[in-house]
């Protein structure tokens, strides 16, 4: 009998905190919209069970949680802590990736670098609200929308913001195609909506396996900080484009990434402990956060409209949400946007060129934040 | 070997062997009745759930639309489920990734980001 | 020639003493009877492997072994020795299992907490055998039928009785058909092996999909310390029902568990070196465990007689053997034995539900076990 | 929360946040106009190279055959790579690497030495 | 580069490299002489096995029945496998894990736990 | 503006040397001979885009490379480093493997032993040159034509030199085709080059199984050094000869291999920054291994025709390079080279006795000079 009451302070119910229990509410909220709505189930799911396992109360003298030394999250999550996961994801992404209507696409590509005025507008709020600048570094990343880039910088720059700054980027992330569309048709006329665009031209395998090795140099001469992401992008892409490696691009973009996905989504989620995470600043990061991606939409929209003065083959602005990144929904998005209005358009193909240029745009942005920050 | 095989009864009281066994039944017992308990009112709570949502035309509220479970194909005899699968190998979308790719059958439903990143050079416009 | 002397003593066979050669031997015997018999084979090749790769003689200076800082085992078992692995492999396991039969039939799953009182009373046998209450902890999980259960708890409790622990843990799952089945016969009459129980009933999906929340929402709230077990073992299972994680799923099932399983299973058998396994302590460990799997075998049987005193619909007793885990090989020797009394008694989706049961149950216990024992 | 929400525009100066933001603005549109300007370059510098290398016979010196790009698979429509599929079904080399082992379609482009080793054991000497 | 080709044998001397080329050699070929004596009587070594326990009707002391092995699949020619591997296709247990999974073919050797329990939800209890 | 002057020498192009650009060229050699030959694909496209990374230029307090602890490639090198690769690449090497042609020839496993001359030779060449015995050691298993065995003896001999070893094998072992022929010509008759073999004899099932573990025995007693790589490629074997544990062979020579492979190949590639690369000690190793593929050619042509004054069924010497392993390269080579003088004689089967026994080979003379040198 003692020894059950000995047991009994060291059950989960008896520390269970409101901070743990809000917490749990919003891991099971976001497997809830994984699962029902379909907004990103690859990771929400792992990240929100992630959450409800972080959240569990445990005894001190128990070595459970992401934090405790020895502990099994805690070997997991120092994928995420080193960085070492998100490279590995960025491996599988390029791996999956087909650059080709970038390829067949280049003035678009400028549409990815615009959104990427979200990340630097957002890093000069989060000045204004005190954070400090390594911490502002890593709050701007999330208005880059690619998960793995965020959870890298912050890594880096702001351990200790990492778990509600991956949360923030996965969750807004997940709700682009809440966010964007009412600031794309604001910024927007229904002219300008209806534009159609040429289709993109065929693009021969030569220019596919020269892309990655190219486009690699130029941002590593570039930004050198970027090459741990970059040069694993550009290798899996190499990977799959060579013709020569096919089975070594089919593991890294299936078990390899599905493997680091599980691990890093839970191991992020389980680092979101009520304790250190229901803090006055997650909620500004959350805000933040948001603010970056509607900045980030509208940089691309707008920028696409001023490229418009010089062109002869006019952009459809809605193209310019999709430099964002967040591939591929902000894409699906501007489809689905510019369907609404004119039913015969379909832009998903041009969009994907702003869309994974803008992935390389946050990566080149990220590896830019940690030199000019940590030297 | 007989040797070693004193058995202590001591230790086994310093080792407060009797009672960390009825605690640890205890709760073994404890955690596994209340999983007996959610899951037999499972049933019952999802219909008294369905009836609270059923009013709402909001199609979103429900967590699941009610599928048919009967026509889950997972369910079926294996006869009925090899013949699905045959029907499927010759009628669902059938592509390529590479050029030394398997062969894969896609299902329609997408599954987030990854899935549909190496089909875009493929992509039906009008999809 | 001096050289070829100098180099003599450093070969295997100048080293080799008869505790290696017996080792080496109960190894083969693993392999033999795996592959024969077609016991456990998925462990017992790795293990048997393991255990004459951990027996070859070696000279100190050479770092080669399990124990040895530096060498390639070292590392391999460093995810046994700080209990990563076997919640990767309960990530698997949970990826592949599924909790219908359990979930049309919740009363069965009081005979995988019945079954557990085999890990209990060991624990006494154990204390009386003076072993330290640790130690008697990390024995009497052998108790609860699983590999990883009791590779995990063994290494917080008892690491230096790891090997043990685990070989005899998986020696006597091997032998669940040899072991379970007089008892069985023993405890029941004909006429109660010869009851027939109602088929399962249809699952729906969403029964599926929230059952690993909740479930493990009341086991870690009971007992967090097996969190680290059952949060892996749910989150696979959720991956598996979402419906929309199938990609996770399928890598958790299959490279995530097999390449676990060929590096944990090579490793603890290595880790069965003659100088620390060939001791008296080990053929106790082996003696308790197997009296353990006796009693766990009997105490489900038992129980289930017991509840049928109040059931108007009468259990099968033989079900109750299944809540020993040993998944599925305890549910085959139930249906295997129903049958050899009715052959039209088919128990094998009704003894799946214990069966399934005993895997959460004795999680649980290592979780009520560590926090216990280790606060 | 509005308390906190306080914005202070001498922690943007001190943080150095304007030229900060103008820095790496530039240096992330630098990055991607110089890939634009590749990309768009790629496909006139390549048939430059092809006029440069077609009068040496090497067949060796030109990185790649100028593969009938138009006839690749990969970028015809689903209903051509599935009929494509197909036929590979029926017409490649079909082989068992083990017993119990899923039956696999092998290209006949090899893939260096991993791919080589299975198919040893059936490997047909007039290859 | 020539100045740091200088030979020194008196190096050689003292790294001791002759008795170590030999030694190591000497230990490399004994090792696969060994194996290759050990492989040389193998079939024969087995022969005498089965002789042994021939007479001894327990068929589980025979490490595996005595197979036919020229029907072994995995050794006939790819014509024959593809043909093989297309009755297979329509012959074999056809089954679905899940709702997205891909098709496999599942041989009826069970090989350990795993292979089972995700079918048990399909498992036909007349097995 | 301050900042961006304050970011330029933080750039890759501001710190690029000349020999940086010369790596870098070579790594798009690498990679070129990888797309347009064919030569090693899965190998030379990791390392080639490895050999690039590892030479873009960052400012000294970012840690990016290989060798900064706590960066990304650090962690990846670590299993290089560490040894822990090679061996998992041999579990996946012993999972696709087949021994059968090696079972049914034993006298031609001679051949394997003899082509290991070239290691023994090359290290008294590398003593000569004033390369100190472990270094030595570490060189001259460049001639055992085996990459991962090379990594493994480099990182526990001489893991200053990893880089440049484990480049100089896998370019030779690219080159096999390039570097045989004219040697296996020059050392044979034509009469020689047209001696036909008898095809070999069926394998039964039994012999498979036994082999990798018989072997593996024969082996770890001789040299017990040799047991983790060679205990790894047995235990594959046998996963795959076993019939009872197919999906785990299947994993390790899919997920496992491949994904080890690309980590193994960028970071090894990365390992060789310009500035501990590009030494004159580079060009010797490089000197040494092409005089160490080329006596290994030669002993194993040389050994065959030797054989032959004892044998009735003479061997086609040309077999002998075969010896070299080089997996299954030089096999080919030999097939190609025996069809050149007359194209009825097919040599392909056997020639892959000599090429797996040259992998346990060169595994045991990896294991003796460890032991002899490090004790
Ligand atoms: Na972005
Ligand atoms: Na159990
Ligand atoms: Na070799």
């Amino acid at each position: 009998m003692d020894l059950l009451i000995q047991f009994a302070p060291t059950t989960g119910l008896a520390g269970l905190t409101w901070g743990n229990a809000i917490m749990i509410v919003v891991g099971l909220v976001f497997i809830t919209l994984a699962i029902v709505k379909d907004y990103e189930p690859l990771l929400l799911v792992p990240i929100g069970f992630g959450i409800v396992v972080g959240n569990i109360p445990y005894s001190d003298g128990m070595p459970l949680g992401v934090y405790d030394e020895g502990s099994v999250l805690y070997y997991l999550y120092f994928g995420v802590s080193q960085g070492v996961f998100p490279p590995l994801i960025f491996l599988g992404i390029g791996a999956m990736t087909d650059f080709s209507t970038m390829l067949s696409n280049p003035k678009l590509v400028l549409l990815g670098a615009a959104a990427q005025m979200g990340i630097f507008l957002t890093i000069i709020g989060a000045l204004a609200l005190d954070f400090t600048p390594l911490e502002a570094g890593a709050i701007g990343i999330i208005g880059g929308a690619d998960g793995p880039t965020a959870i890298f910088l912050a890594a880096k720059l702001a351990p200790h913001l990492l778990g509600a700054i991956a949360v923030a980027a996965y969750s807004y992330m997940a709700l682009v195609p809440v966010i964007q569309p009412p600031i794309m048709k604001l910024l927007t006329t229904e002219a300008e909506r209806k534009i159609h665009m040429k289709a993109p031209r065929q693009v021969s395998r030569r220019e596919r396996i020269l892309f990655p090795i190219c486009a690699f140099l130029i941002c590593a001469m570039i930004a050198p900080g970027s090459i741990a992401l970059l040069g694993m992008l550009f290798l899996g892409n190499l990977l799959k484009e060579s013709g020569v490696t096919e089975r070594l691009a089919e593991s890294a973009r299936h078990a390899l990434i599905d493997i680091v996905t599980i691990l890093l989504g839970l191991s992020v989620g389980a680092s979101t402990q009520a304790s250190t995470f229901l803090t006055p600043q997650s909620l500004l990061i959350f805000g933040l956060g948001a603010v970056s991606f509607m900045i980030a939409t509208a940089s691309g929209v707008l920028f696409a409209k001023f490229m418009n003065l010089f062109l002869k083959d006019k952009i459809n602005p809605l193209v310019g949400a999709a430099g964002v990144s967040a591939v591929p929904d902000s894409a699906r998005v501007v489809q689905m946007i510019g369907r609404q209005t004119d039913p015969s358009n379909f832009l998903l193909m041009q969009a994907m060129a702003p869309n994974v240029a803008g992935v390389i745009g946050s990566a080149i942005a990220a590896g830019v934040l940690w030199s000019v920050l940590v030297l | 070997m007989h040797s070693i095989l004193a058995l202590s009864w001591q230790n086994v009281v310093d080792g407060n062997g009797v009672p960390l066994a009825l605690t640890g039944l205890a709760i073994v017992f404890s955690g596994l009745v209340l999983i007996a308990v959610f899951i037999a009112a499972l049933p019952r709570l999802l219909q008294q759930w369905d009836r609270l949502m059923a009013p709402r035309p909001d199609p979103a509220a429900a967590p699941t639309p009610a599928a048919p479970e009967s026509a889950d194909p997972a369910t079926a005899s294996p006869v009925v489920q090899a013949a699905l699968a045959w029907v499927a190998v010759r009628e669902l979308e059938v592509f390529r990734l590479g050029d030394q790719q398997r062969l894969t059958l896609q299902s329609h439903r997408r599954s987030g980001m990854w899935r549909a990143i190496p089909s875009l050079r493929d992509i039906d416009p009008s999809d």
